[in-house]
């Protein structure tokens, strides 16, 4: 009987823990590289999310409540952590402190289990999916969230944004969403299946850089480095194996500690698949 | 006196059943209801475990009920269209049975996109510049086609939006990568999906296209279960 | 119980709870042909466990319902839930069991104590016999402040019930065929 | 997302409406319920290309147009309709990359408030008209027969470049003048100059990856200087590997160049000059570097801004002075660059003049300064606009010396001060006719309005005044077709105007691809070898397939002809103790992208304010203001006022005012009508001499707080880390030390 | 009141009301109850309508109306949601717990609290309902089977919050109808028209004999017992909500005690606040006394010493636990925006109870309606202050947003009271408030033991500690 397999079968199946390796069935692990010395902090990633996955625009009065829909946002801070000791001066020495935050994609993440719907699952592809349809709108995903990078639409966009003929921009592959629902960045996810779905019509694998996302596309100093992290030809993974970040760890072992990879927030034990190369400073 | 305090402790067990037996009925139930309540879910016993890929062969056991041809479990489900009125009333008998017109000529775009798609009026011309062109329906097709307009056909199979579906892959497991099928059987692989479309003139919705009709179909021929694959 | 000959229930109000008692221990006592303790029902505003005493040990099975209920639920919401998530179409792959004790516990505990509810409420309109036609052999003084004594006897033997009825000061009698019921 | 051949240009039909409508907010159903049979449309092609297929996106090729860089552009197109915009990876500009300015060309093509009808003044009012009544109109006031030729006409257009900038010739020269403005604000006219004047070259290719330092007095080439999008992608080269470069950015606002550089330096507006000649000072003085390259008047000019009077003008301590000359002397070779701020002053010609004296000290002509050449067809080649030419069109306006005039891409009444008085200047013109998208400043003073395609729905060629490395010819084909009928192309209306003034001159040319076909033909080699007739279709599909058409570049070396003048900088007015800095951003730009709702809601890259204008002041002058962030400020010159919130940061200098141009339009679509303030309306008067740019950094504000609480919406509610790990930095010499090979 | 305030000093009851009275004075009080109760009817319509209004509004237009925004997806529902929670845990305190230990001055009370219970979970179902997204969906969290082979997410405590909020409401109303049983019968007996038939069903053949009175003492003990664990674990797994999630603030192992103990604080007020007014509404001076709100005072006093105790105990934790993001979202309820209401939560959570040490206002029901009322506003104020300060302060300062709840989330607030109340007073006006039966069986015991059985109440009297003690009437001289 089929049921009790299931039953019986995956009882432990995934259950393995970080000291054992981790769970290694996945068909990809999707993973991104955002060096943070060449990030300028312009905004094309931003808007190039925008266009790409339909993402509202909410108007003065919305995003002064903080419900603005940015998947992509750029921060940027003014305060230098840990550049040396010099004193507070009175201007602003060495420039601004850009980050560029969008859903971290966590291999342990916090907003999965508390989805009381599963429309917030991992995929095989080492994705933090959201299932728009599935959501109910608890929130309590973005409550969890220690990034913050999860958003709510609060209203109903479709008429207010997207006046016509704004609306025939809208792109096709991902849906429009209503109020009520929760959304974030999926690592552009219309792209990956569409790369995916050509690479099986040829019977072939998805090689290194044919899945491109919105933000890398247009990142005009290529800060940003997405791909398969199983894929050890991969451009992300030699990234991320040269400055020794590793999934499944909460304290990267660094033979070097000056090397300058890291993941936010790390202590969290959220396992992102984002890894940020330090911003640099000639002092 | 503390006349509450004197709680019923002092019942004696009289036995009007076993209630043992009773308790063993209770275990077996339990498991038996949890079971069945959470596990009878889709298609009984081809449940398959959804994550592994069963290699090729593997699956065709005897006791697998046999599709309309090999290499597929048929999805379960029937569904009572309604009649779609259509600006040109399009016999698909005509076409695809009694003439013999292979689905993927008209629906080229089945196999390398997507959307199957409606045929270009260009294609109808194609063959109505000739034949049949005294034929009412075969006018106001003419009529359409000089004022340079398309006719504005109903859709009849339509998923809604949050839903991706893509015809190229179903064909390629079921026709292409299937070697007990050949391109000429492509009808019974759309049949599948749409219903015997063959015996129909205008084509009316006979499968419920709803996610258990899908998912049932996907457990028994090893689809994806990721929600994302299916899910934009 | 053979029902031979015609039977009757007689009815015994009484003002005072003590009375009631002293019918009883009558009963009890003087043995009166045809009346036994168990064929007593004693009707009161309120409870009285003491009674018991008199009336000697009657059964109480609710607490079996109850257990059974609990029990079902335990086992019950033990596999619903492991099967519900062992069959789940999309499964965790973040690296964490498919079946979750931890939270399953917190569920099956609740799983328990609803069904041991549930049972418990079952069997208590079981046991007390309740959801059953109304008895016609009743009074309304019984809710407010008196109290009634049931008994079934043959007959032949409703005499020397009412004279012990009186003799404890009984403030109505009423009777009724039992083929009635 | 194959990329397919491109082959008829008729095939940008939007598909079927429920194509359109593909996808609607179809959250809400749940999902056991399927669609129901009937309740959608669909329309089939009449009759398809090969290469369309539902369902699966194309792209192709095209140029942006969003501002005057002319980046390579690829839109995906699905179903007839554009949806995404990406850059051309075979464009040498921009190597596939696009900034948030290109990728929201989208919204200008889709938008809500474009211009659908011609629009003809009646009764002192925009009524509706037909295209025949307005070119009937247009005909009877510039055609031959209304006696108007000569210098009384005049165009106004924005950087104008490629096939349309020799149609616009040509119907200048039809109409026997020679009065061509091109307008504008945000451009490098005096670096041009000045490049020229010493180099001989007006656009020398700026090799930053080559650098190993760069040191930019305002020249935000991350942002709005020039190219901004090959020069970061020079820039991430320059910051990769061992020899990771060092910016240092020296200006009054931190602009996105400044908020990267290592080094930022506030400097006192207008000393920029100052500063450069200062380092020449203390590199020829203490670094004892060769100065033999340079002329003994300019010489004698270094000789006066030693450290100390260097220091009291700039108000940059002298130690710093000193390392950025060590640090500019060791890491050679290294590259200064001049902007905006650098050159918006009056004196700005000799600022600018100073640093290309400094890259000429450090030796960096012909290393990181690389000769370009001229663009090998100079009839094609950029007409890069300023603002000179809005006073003079001021001066020709006010002067009654203009009958008609035609408006294209710019929007003077929007960017001119205020002390110019264009407004009634302009009203005073008898015929003004403007092509354009949207109904703006302008259009709106107009007496006849013409509704333009958008670019995406356009044929044109372009080309970039910088050129990154290879000369291109840029080509910009429509993505879809027009999505109102009533609008028409640029181009088609330049053939007809021409045709106007000499009818038959276009005969043959069915429209304006047709004689842009025949134009590329005719340039040799292109499409057709020596003795061909027929038009290679191939090459031609290639073309546009690759959006580019590679040209000779021509390697003329660098002409050398050093002068050197004394610095003009202007004491402070007491009664008006700050600086105002107009500040451009990527984001609105010019103020071009006001009505972009993206760009609306793009926070802005320094402050991170959205949907409003903001003024920038250090936080010493807030203290002295008694204001808090938000808190409305009046800013007060004497040609004007604005009443703005305050943001208060470190990454300005203590006497200035920044306020980011782009908003506070009067008239234009419904996302920037009445928001924000335009500072650009309240500068003082003032010009370069040499060059007759306005001083648009020259101006002097006073502020004073206004006691009230503004709207200043912002992303983010920190400024600081708080301690934690976010943006971890670490040193370059780290950095060094573990990443040689990258 | 006054008058008779000489009367019920010391005497939990009298004991020498005649059970006919009893019987009368509650039906009395399904009849006609004074002008204050249609008053409050009114008022209580008035503000659910104002609930509803909003909640319609909030449907059609999502929940941008309510103020939410990124950082604060949750904020007044689901505080409140806890608040009613809370309140709920007042009936199962009095009424299980009370049984189980023989208080006997349960006894009047009891009916009230437990309706209480169970029309305060209503309102709190309410509000993680209405407070999603898409609540049209909302049958989703609900483990049914379904064609397409998917489930709810078994980790998440809000399936736990549906399973044990379920559980709980089924439980307390069991409770409630099985007790108020043999008062239905007394209902059944006096009444005519619908309510005749109305309780004829709902009484369901009781008849006040032996065996049903035995299976009834044992059910109720039984349910008792249940309620008990189920109290606790239904409030714990609220507390899981918060306890489970990663937070600073909320990621606290103290909360399931810290919430319990919180629920019984508020529960316990709200029994004052409606102790009082059923007492003016329905004329009950006579069955809820004085002496009995000074019982019920003296436990709200020793549950908020507990509460206050366990609140320092977490400020403690997290003070020296030096997790910095927690020690920022504590400073920041001490100094920052929340500060007004985090202090007036302690204050009133902590400082006010202090009056109840006193006979005096214990004994003053004008005085307590006002304390009551007050210890319950800082009870949601103490719910608001474990929702919003951590969403505004978590661990990403970029995301740090200080957010007021906006007129919609107020509305339905607001009507929560108005659908609780008006469930509340149909109760009390179709259903006896007063146990008639049990206020009988203490004035039954009470008689004995003061008229028949001195001797003997002294004898129990001595074995004391057994469990009965609570029961002993402290009466002087008998």
């Amino acid at each position: 009987m089929s049921l009790v397999r299931n039953f019986i079968e995956d009882w432990s199946r995934y259950r393995r823990s970080i000291d054992e390796g981790g769970f290694h069935e996945y068909e990809h692990m999707w993973g991104m590289v955002i060096d943070l010395d060449k990030c300028t902090g312009c905004n094309a990633c931003s808007v190039a999310c925008y266009a790409e996955n339909n993402l509202a625009v909410v108007g003065e009065d919305k995003f002064e409540n903080g419900q603005g829909m940015h998947w992509m946002r750029i921060e940027r801070y003014w305060d230098e952590p840990n550049i040396g000791n010099e004193r507070v001066r009175d201007t602003q020495e060495h420039g601004a402190s850009f980050m560029p935050m969008m859903c971290q994609q966590c291999n342990s993440a916090t907003c999965e289990p508390v989805c009381p719907v599963s429309a917030a699952y991992h995929t095989p592809d080492g994705l933090n999916a959201q299932i728009y349809n599935r959501c109910v709108g608890s929130r309590y995903c973005a409550n969890n969230c220690p990034y913050r990078l999860r958003y709510f639409n609060f209203f109903s966009y479709y008429e207010d944004s997207w006046p016509s003929p704004l609306d025939m921009q809208l792109n096709p592959d991902i849906t429009v969403r209503d109020k009520g629902v929760m959304e974030k960045c999926t690592f552009c996810v219309q792209r990956i299946r569409s790369t995916k779905n050509a690479a099986k019509m040829e019977d072939r694998q998805v090689v290194d850089g044919e899945v491109q996302t919105a933000c890398q596309q247009t990142c005009p100093t290529s800060a940003i480095v997405f791909g398969d992290l199983l894929d050890h030809e991969s451009d992300v993974h030699k990234l991320w194996h040269k400055h020794q970040t590793r999934l499944g760890t909460t304290k990267q072992k660094k033979d070097n500690p000056e090397l300058r990879g890291y993941r936010l927030y790390e202590q969290l034990n959220t396992e992102p698949s984002v890894t940020y190369l330090e911003r640099v400073r000639d002092v | 006196m503390k006349v509450e305090a004197k709680t019923c402790h002092e019942q004696t067990h009289r036995p009007l059943f076993t209630w043992t037996r009773m308790w063993a009925v209770l275990v077996l139930a339990g498991l038996l209801g949890g079971l069945s309540l959470s596990g009878s879910s889709s298609a009984g016993e081809l449940m398959a475990p959804p994550r592994v890929h069963t290699p090729p062969g593997a699956a065709d056991s005897a006791d697998e009920p046999l599709g309309p041809f090999p290499g597929v479990v048929a999805p379960e489900g029937t569904y009572e269209g309604k009649n779609v009125e259509q600006p040109i009333e399009f016999p698909h008998d005509l076409h695809a049975d009694t003439n013999k017109i292979n689905c993927l000529y008209c629906h080229t775009y089945a196999r390398r996109s997507a959307v199957a798609g409606i045929p270009p009026t260009s294609k109808c011309m194609g063959c109505h510049n000739v034949i049949a062109t005294d034929r009412p329906r075969i006018k106001k097709l003419t009529e359409y086609w000089e004022k340079g307009e398309s006719p504005p056909w109903k859709k009849v199979h339509d998923l809604p939006d949050y839903v991706r579906f893509t015809h190229e892959r179903h064909l390629k497991k079921f026709l292409f990568d299937n070697p007990d099928m050949s391109v000429e059987r492509v009808d019974e692989v759309c049949a599948l999906c749409h219903g015997n479309v063959k015996k129909m003139t205008v084509a009316r919705k006979q499968k419920p296209l709803t996610m258990g009709f899908c998912t049932r179909c996907h457990e028994a021929n090893d689809g994806p279960f990721d929600c994302q694959k299916c899910h934009k | 119980m053979a029902r031979k000959t015609p039977k009757k229930r007689l009815l015994g109000l009484f003002g005072d709870f003590e009375q009631a008692i002293k019918v009883i221990i009558d009963i009890r006592q003087y043995e009166i042909p045809g009346v036994s303790v168990d064929n007593i029902t004693i009707k009161s505003p309120i409870e009285h466990p003491e009674i018991e005493e008199i009336l000697g040990d009657r059964p109480c099975h609710v607490s079996k319902f109850t257990l059974s209920g609990a029990l079902f639920g335990l086992i019950f919401g033990a596999f619903f839930l492991a099967a519900a998530q062992a069959n789940f179409l999309i499964q965790p792959q973040g690296g964490k069991p498919v079946i979750t004790i931890t939270s399953n516990l917190v569920l099956i505990y609740e799983m328990l104590i609803l069904f041991g509810m549930l049972a418990t409420f079952v069997g208590f309109l079981f046991g007390a016999g309740l959801m059953r036609k109304r008895s016609t052999l009743d009074d309304e003084m019984i809710s407010l402040d008196q109290v009634g004594i049931v008994i079934e006897v043959e007959d032949e033997n409703i005499d020397p019930v009412r004279q012990l009825f009186e003799k404890h000061h009984v403030l109505e009698i009423r009777d009724r065929e039992l083929k009635d019921q | 997302m194959s990329k397919i051949e491109f082959d008829r240009r008729d095939f940008l039909k939007v598909m079927g409406v429920s194509g359109v409508a593909a996808t609607v907010a179809g959250c809400d159903m749940p999902s056991y319920i399927t669609s129901e049979e009937g309740a959608e449309e669909v329309i089939p092609y009449l009759s398809p290309e090969e290469f369309v297929i539902p369902g699966v996106g194309v792209h192709y090729a095209s140029t942006c147009l969003q501002c005057p860089a002319t980046c390579g552009i690829r839109g995906r197109v699905r179903e007839g309709r554009v949806l995404k915009l990406e850059g051309n990876p075979k464009s040498a500009l921009n190597t596939g990359k696009l900034c948030q300015m290109g990728q929201a060309g989208l919204q200008t093509h889709y938008n809500p408030d474009r211009l659908t009808k011609p629009l003809v003044r009646k009764d002192g009012a925009l009524a509706e008209a037909t295209w025949e009544d307005a070119l009937a109109l247009i005909e009877e006031k510039t055609g031959p027969s209304s006696g108007l030729s000569g210098g009384r006409f005049a165009w106004l257009t924005g950087t104008i470049s490629g096939h349309q900038s020799v149609l616009l010739k040509a119907h200048l020269e039809s109409l026997g003048s020679s009065s061509h403005f091109v307008h504008e604000v945000i451009n490098t006219r005096v670096w041009q100059a000045v490049c020229q004047d010493m180099l001989g070259q007006s656009m020398p290719r700026l090799r930053i990856d080559k650098a190993k330092m760069v040191l930019s007095f305002g020249a935000d080439f991350l942002g709005t200087w020039m190219s901004p999008i090959h020069f970061s992608a020079d820039y991430a080269r320059f910051r990769s590997g061992e020899d990771r470069g060092m910016l240092v950015q020296a200006e009054p606002s931190m602009s996105l160049t400044g908020a990267n550089a290592d080094l930022w330096v506030a400097l006192r507006p207008g000393t920029e000059g100052v500063m450069a000649l200062g380092l020449a000072n203390v590199l020829i003085n203490k670094e004892r570097m060769d100065a033999s390259a340079l002329p003994a008047a300019a010489l004698e000019l270094i000789n006066q801004y030693g450290v100390s009077r260097t220091t009291k003008m700039t108000g940059i301590a002298g130690d710093r002075l000193i390392r950025i000359a060590r640090h500019l002397k060791e890491r050679s070779p290294s590259l200064v660059l001049a902007g905006a701020s650098a050159a918006g002053h009056v004196g700005g010609y000799q600022s600018v003049q100073a640093a290309m004296l400094l890259n000429i000290l450090l030796g960096n002509i012909d290393q990181t300064i690389e000769a370009s050449g001229d663009f090998a067809l100079p009839q094609l080649a950029s007409v890069s606009g300023g603002t000179s030419d809005l006073s003079r069109f001021a001066d020709a306006a006010g002067a009654g010396k203009l009958d008609a005039v035609f408006f294209d891409g710019s929007n003077p009444l929007f960017a001119a001060p205020n002390h110019l008085g264009l407004t009634e200047k302009f009203d005073s013109i008898p015929f003004k006719v403007a092509f354009s998208q949207f109904m703006d400043e302008t259009t709106a003073h107009a007496d006849v309005v013409l509704p333009m395609a958008s670019a995406l729905e356009d044929w044109g060629t372009h080309v970039a005044a910088y050129q990154g490395g290879d000369h291109e010819i840029a080509f910009q084909q429509p993505l879809m077709e027009p999505i109102y009928p009533g609008t028409r192309s640029f181009g088609d209306m330049l053939l007809a105007l021409n045709s106007m003034r000499n009818p038959g001159s276009y005969d043959g040319l069915e429209d304006y691809y047709g004689y842009l076909q025949s134009a590329v033909g005719s340039i040799p080699g292109v499409l057709k070898g020596e003795d061909d007739e027929a038009i290679n279709v191939s090459a031609w599909n290639r073309i546009l397939q690759d959006g580019r058409l590679q040209m000779p570049v021509d390697t003329r070396a660098f002409t050398s002809n050093l002068s050197m003048d004394d610095m003009d900088v202007r004491d402070a007015d007491p009664a008006f103790p700050y600086y105002l800095v107009p500040t451009p951003r990527g984001t609105l730009y010019d103020g071009r992208h006001a009505n972009i709702p993206w760009l609306q809601e793009s926070p802005d890259q320094i402050s991170k304010v959205v949907w409003n204008s903001w003024a920038e002041i250090h936080p010493v002058t807030a203290a002295k203001l008694a204001v808090e962030e938000g808190d409305v400020i009046t800013v007060t010159t004497p040609d004007g006022v604005l009443e703005v919130p305050v943001y208060i940061h470190k990454g300005i200098h203590v006497d200035v005012v920044a306020v980011p141009m782009g908003q506070g339009h009067e008239d234009y679509g419904r996302y920037a009508r009445g928001r924000g303030v335009n500072p650009l309306k309240i500068l003082q008067p003032g010009s370069d001499a040499k060059t007759g740019e306005l001083a648009l950094y020259g101006s002097r504000a006073a502020l004073a707080a206004t006691g009230r609480a503004g709207r200043l919406i912002k992303m983010g509610n920190t400024e600081t880390q708080h301690g934690r790990k976010i943006v971890a930095t670490i040193t370059a010499e780290q950095q060094r030390r573990n990443e040689g090979d990258s | 009141m006054a008058e008779e305030t000489h009367l019920s000093a010391t005497k939990d009851i009298d004991e020498k009301i005649a059970w006919a009275e009893i019987n009368s004075d509650v039906l009395r009080s399904m009849e006609n109850p004074r002008m204050g109760y249609w008053l409050a009817v009114v008022v209580s319509i008035c503000m659910l309508m104002v609930g509803v209004a909003s909640e319609v509004y909030q449907y059609n237009v999502g929940m941008g109306p309510a103020q939410l925004n990124n950082p604060h997806m949750w904020d007044l529902y689901i505080s409140t949601f806890v608040f009613w929670i809370g309140m709920s845990h007042s009936g199962t305190l009095l009424s299980a717990i009370l049984h189980l230990f023989h208080a006997d001055w349960r006894k009047p009370i009891y009916r009230f609290a437990e309706a209480m219970t169970t029309f305060s979970l209503m309102t709190a179902l309410v509000f993680p309902i209405i407070h999603l997204g898409r609540v049209w969906n909302m049958h989703w969290v609900i483990p049914y089977y379904s064609d397409r082979g998917i489930w709810p997410n078994f980790r998440s405590p809000l399936v736990w919050d549906a399973f044990a909020i379920t559980t709980y409401l089924t439980g307390s109303v069991l409770f409630l109808y099985i007790g108020m049983i043999p008062d239905l019968a007394i209902c059944r007996d006096n009444a005519i028209g619908w309510r005749k038939r109305l309780y004829t069903f709902m009484s369901v053949g009781w008849r006040g004999d032996d065996r049903q009175w035995r299976n009834f003492r044992k059910t109720y003990l039984l349910m008792a017992c249940f309620l008990i664990p189920l109290a606790v674990s239904v409030h714990s797994i609220v507390a899981a909500d918060f306890a489970m999630a990663i937070m600073p603030g909320w990621h606290v192992t103290s909360f399931p005690p810290y919430f319990v103990s919180g629920a019984l604080y508020s529960g316990c007020a709200a029994i004052i606040t409606l102790f009082v007014l059923l007492r003016y509404f329905f004329k009950f001076e006579q069955y809820m006394t004085l002496p009995i709100l000074d019982k019920t005072c003296k436990l709200t006093f020793a549950i908020a010493m507990v509460w206050s105790y366990l609140n320092l105990i977490e400020f403690a934790s997290v003070w020296y636990g030096h997790d910095i993001p927690a020690k920022e979202v504590l400073i920041a309820k001490f100094t920052g925006p929340y500060s007004p209401f985090f202090l007036g939560m302690l204050f009133c959570g902590s400082v006010l109870p202090f009056t109840l040490a006193f006979e005096k206002i214990r004994r003053n029901p004008m005085l307590l309606l006002p304390i009551s009322i007050f210890l319950n506003v800082g009870m949601w104020l103490e719910r608001y202050m474990i929702v919003a300060p951590t969403l505004s302060l978590a661990y990403h300062p970029w995301s740090w947003d200080v957010m007021w709840p906006g007129w919609v989330e107020w509305g339905i607030v607001f009507g929560s009271f108005g659908w609780f109340g008006l469930l509340f007073l149909i109760f009390v006006k179709v259903f006896p408030s007063v146990s008639m039966y049990e206020v009988k069986e203490m004035v039954y015991h009470r008689r004995r033991v003061v008229y028949e059985d001195a001797e003997l109440r002294a004898h129990e009297y001595k074995k004391g500690a057994s469990g009965a003690s609570s029961a002993a009437p402290a009466t002087e001289g008998s």
